[in-house]
């Protein structure tokens, strides 16, 4: 062979630079959205096969359906109670496994009011695709 | 080392036409095997499965006189139009929603299923007042891991030999509490 | 078939013969057999997908049922024989030596597999590839899962005996006026894959008995409700089957080593860099395999490592891109069907890559966990590169194998087909993922988006499948009635360096190749 | 060689130091952030950059294929070939 590689080396360097960039990016925004505020009111929610449950922080329980405010701030502890699910609101970029016997949380604030999406995101069995709930937010 | 004057035929035709035979062969009689046996593949539940849904062996019925009349219940799961509120017969609200059934030790209660929605369900009869374990023997059609599909049906029979309440509900995780519940009270 | 004599041999000695290129051969249609069969299941899934509601499978079981076995069709029936099909010919002709190290071993190896292969698909298990507890231990029916975690047990035990067979074949059977670092990057390519593989399958070894007590309710190591963890699980699952992917990839790469220098007449730009980015790529594949768990509820801190794991991953990768792009640069290409498979598949490689770097960031995971994006992304590498190089390798092969030449004209076609196919599917796929549609659903709910890019999903699938078809009528068409090729420079590049015909099989006597 | 490594210093140090700072600086109380906002920016952001890397590669594998297919009127053997060094 007896060729120079400088060509290579630069390229990796590029490579490299980029990656760095690409992580600390990745670092920075984690690290601003995984704080969760201070007054980020608690609700419990718990993955069955194949609906969801919610409780909120006053006690009342909601099956299937979940009434929030906008602009609160809530932070979801999330279990299951059989297998894993995933509790994942898509247009708010909420995603959390429900695993039996583990609290994981999440939170977020909703920002627009309205009827979203609420679905399971990790298989779980036969009505998986249909394992679906709404979130209503209201405006206050 | 790699000079050769004459061509050497490594595959031919008839070779081929064997090969696809062999492997043609094997595909069909494996997919003969599958498709007869398809349902019995899943038919049972782990071990573990069991425990975790308290389905235990030993709960048969305690053999009572009978006394010779039948109940003849005929029992539809339907569901709601966005499959959050489930039900026998009619939706929560609606006349003939979840029937309650009254009935004397030792009659017969005949069950007569048919999934009507389009989502699985299973049929059972337990004393629990909640999950879905429990399930008398002899009671449940179909079942949690191996449910009805949508169109079909079955049927079943429960012969209550103490008095108290017991209930008919959709076997299924979680169905019960969605709404798929009805009483049995037995005097 | 290979290496015949003037007199054809009974099927039952190649079939029971331990030469390597007879049980090369034999990996080699097993492997393409596992390819049809587990593309019959891709497609009645997307015909399933192709419109809400109930198209051709009738029930959400089934349909479970049918992506489980897909999955674990392609990785384990498929991609995995089909690098050992061409190791199995090729290492020991690069190596020179005369067999593979121990060839009743290897014999063995893949007569594991077709019982492995009848278990996982008569029982056709319903817990997707990877079983995850504790679905897998209370909620999935039996026999079925048993038979599904036998069957990988034995699939496992076929690999390593097979790693072990290449590792020794190439460290201690090389010619020893063959340096190590002048062996040939293809070998290289399974001496790292299969040191993978024999760090790795251990784990996911121990993880399948004790999936299987668990099941039997002996044990609890991932049963909640017998105070396990099925956390646990996943971390045994991915430390073997993230390096796995690696296993997968790096016999493509190694193939597209082989094929892109011949086809672009120069030699490989660097042998150096190749060797050192498949020895990096072997040892960072066990720095990254919890990046397929951000959503369980990892801390902060686990989730940088990971991340800083999997992005180390990338220089080496893209070694490999450049490596190949510098070996064609002022070459001579000749556009034959291996060359075009193995270029498309480099362009793919890239685009699978950055997507991969797009899910370790570890924010974007909230976006694209478990979503058609991540379908999207691992096909793009399992069928974009992998088997992309696979194909294109099959066809670079197949003179050697049967003594023909497959139709020319037809295996352009087939790529054609394959690549537009890949990039409609696969592409698609990501976008669809974006717009929040999970993966592994029976049914959707009709929101237009979804609607009208699942439908394209499918056609892309169809034309896949058509190009599929084209490429099983020319392999057998032309293995019974193609030209005889010229076996010193079946593909018309001038040199005699088609070596995998440079070797006779000793076995067969005077006269026999 | 030298000059190549600062250059790739001075570019790498542009990059980071903005973004080091603005992780460490201070939340408003009582706003929340953007969850979504921040995630789906980041996510174009690196598209951007995907998008660029993979163009520039796309592109000088279109032109590869192109230049160096051997019907090209400009192709000429390579000098391993004419040394017969295959």
């Amino acid at each position: 062979m007896g060729h120079s590689n400088w060509a290579e080396w630069i390229y990796v360097a590029v490579v490299i630079a980029l990656l760095v960039y690409v992580g600390a990016e990745a670092w920075n925004i984690e690290n601003l959205i995984e704080h969760t505020p201070q007054d980020a009111e608690i609700i419990k929610v718990t993955a069955q096969q194949w609906f969801w449950s919610f409780e909120h922080e006053d006690g009342t329980k909601e099956v299937g359906e979940i009434h929030l405010k906008k602009d609160h701030a809530y932070k979801f502890e999330i279990t299951s109670k059989d297998v894993n699910h995933n509790f994942n609101i898509p247009e708010f970029v909420v995603l959390m496994d429900a695993v039996p016997g583990r609290i994981n949380t999440v939170w977020f604030s909703p920002n627009q009011a309205g009827e979203f999406d609420i679905q399971c995101r990790e298989y779980c069995g036969l009505i998986h695709y249909n394992m679906r709930a709404k979130l209503i937010v209201e405006d206050v | 080392m790699s000079e050769h004057d004459e061509t050497i035929w490594r595959t031919s035709s008839g070779r081929v036409g064997k090969m696809m035979a062999i492997l043609g062969g094997t595909v069909i009689v494996g997919a003969i095997i599958f498709f007869a046996l398809g349902d019995y593949w899943i038919s049972e539940l782990s071990p573990a499965g069991k425990t975790f849904a308290g389905i235990t062996d030993e709960e048969d019925a305690p053999t009572v006189t009978q006394t010779g009349e039948d109940i003849p219940i005929t029992l539809d799961f339907i569901e709601s139009k966005d499959f959050r509120t489930l039900a026998f017969n009619a939706l929560p609200g609606e006349p003939g929603n979840n029937p309650t059934i009254n009935a004397n030790v030792g009659d017969r209660i005949i069950f007569n299923i048919l999934n009507a929605g389009k989502s699985f369900h299973a049929f059972g009869v337990t004393s629990n007042e909640e999950g879905f374990g429990g399930i008398l023997s002899g009671t449940d059609v179909a079942a949690a891991n191996n449910p009805l599909k949508p169109g079909d049906g079955g049927t079943s029979e429960f012969i209550p030999g103490e008095p108290g309440t017991y209930y008919y509900i959709c076997t299924v995780p979680g169905h019960r509490e969605m709404g798929m519940v009805g009483t049995i009270i037995v005097e | 078939m290979v290496l015949e004599l003037r007199k054809a041999r009974p099927v039952w000695q190649i079939m029971f013969s331990t030469h390597h290129t007879d049980v090369g051969l034999m990996y080699l249609i097993f492997s393409i057999l596992a390819m049809f069969i587990g593309g019959a299941m891709a497609i009645a899934l997307r015909v399933e997908l192709f419109a809400p509601g109930a198209q051709l499978i009738q029930d959400s079981m089934t349909f479970n049922r049918l992506f489980t076995i897909h999955g674990t069709t392609m990785i384990f029936l498929f991609l995995l024989p089909s690098a050992a099909a061409v190791g199995n010919y090729l290492v020991p002709i690069m190596v020179r030596y005369k067999d593979m190290a121990y060839p009743k071993l290897n014999a063995i190896a893949f007569w594991m597999i077709p019982p492995a292969a009848a278990l996982v698909w008569l029982g056709m298990a319903d817990f997707g590839w990877y079983a995850n507890p504790p679905y897998s231990v209370i909620s999935s029916p039996a026999p079925a899962a048993e038979m599904w975690i036998f069957g990988l047990k034995i699939l496992g035990v076929s690999s390593i005996l097979g790693s072990i067979n290449f590792v020794v074949t190439i460290l201690k059977c090389k010619h020893p006026d063959l340096s190590l670092g002048k062996v040939p990057l293809l070998a290289w390519s399974f001496l790292s894959s299969s040191i993978i593989v024999l760090a790795a399958m251990p784990t996911f070894a121990a993880a399948l008995i004790m999936l299987l007590t668990d099941r039997l309710g002996a044990t609890g190591f991932f049963n909640p409700a017998m105070g396990g963890d099925p956390i646990a699980y996943q971390h045994l699952f991915w430390f073997t089957f993230h390096p796995e992917v690696y296993v997968l990839v790096i016999p493509a790469i190694g193939m597209m080593y082989e094929i892109i220098p011949r086809f672009s007449r120069r030699p490989i730009f660097s042998h150096g860099s190749g060797v050192f980015a498949f020895v990096l790529l072997a040892i960072v594949a066990f720095a990254s395999w919890a990046h397929h768990m951000f959503a369980t509820g990892m801390t902060f801190t686990e989730k940088t490592v990971f991340m800083v794991g999997t992005l180390a991953a990338v220089p080496a990768s893209a070694m490999h891109v450049f490596n190949f792009l510098a070996t064609m640069w002022n070459g001579r290409i000749k556009f034959a069907t291996p060359m075009m498979f193995a270029v498309g598949g480099i362009a793919l490689f890239f685009a699978a890559g950055a997507g991969g770097v797009v899910n370790t960031a570890m924010p974007l995971d909230f976006i694209t966990h478990d979503s058609y994006w991540v379908v999207g992304h691992f096909h793009l590498f399992v069928f974009g590169t992998i088997a992309f190089g696979t194909i294109g390798f099959f066809y670079y092969l197949f003179p050697y194998v049967t003594g023909r030449m497959y139709n020319e004209k037809w295996g352009v076609v087939h790529f054609i087909l394959a690549f537009v196919g890949a990039c409609i599917t696969f592409f698609t796929q990501h976008i669809l993922g974006l717009f929040g549609m999970p993966r592994r659903i029976y049914d959707y709910p009709e929101i237009p988006e979804w609607v009208s890019m699942n439908a394209l999903i499918s056609v892309g699938a169809m034309i896949i499948l058509v190009g599929m078809g084209i490429f099983l009528v020319n392999l057998i068409y032309s293995a019974a009635k193609g030209k005889p090729a010229n076996l010193e420079d079946p593909f018309g590049l001038g040199g005699k360096y088609y070596y995998p015909f440079s070797q006779r099989n000793p076995h067969h006597g005077e006269g026999g190749y | 060689m030298s000059r190549i490594f600062h250059l790739s210093i001075v570019i790498a140090t542009l990059f980071i130091i903005p973004i080091v700072s603005l992780a460490f600086a201070a939340e408003t109380v009582g706003e929340y952030v953007d969850r979504k906002a921040e995630i789906w920016n980041l996510f174009f952001r690196l598209m951007v950059v995907a998008f660029v890397v993979g163009g520039v590669i796309a592109g000088t594998m279109v032109w590869q294929v192109w230049r160096f297919r051997e019907s090209n009127p400009k192709s000429k053997p390579t000098s391993y070939e004419e040394k017969g060094e295959l």
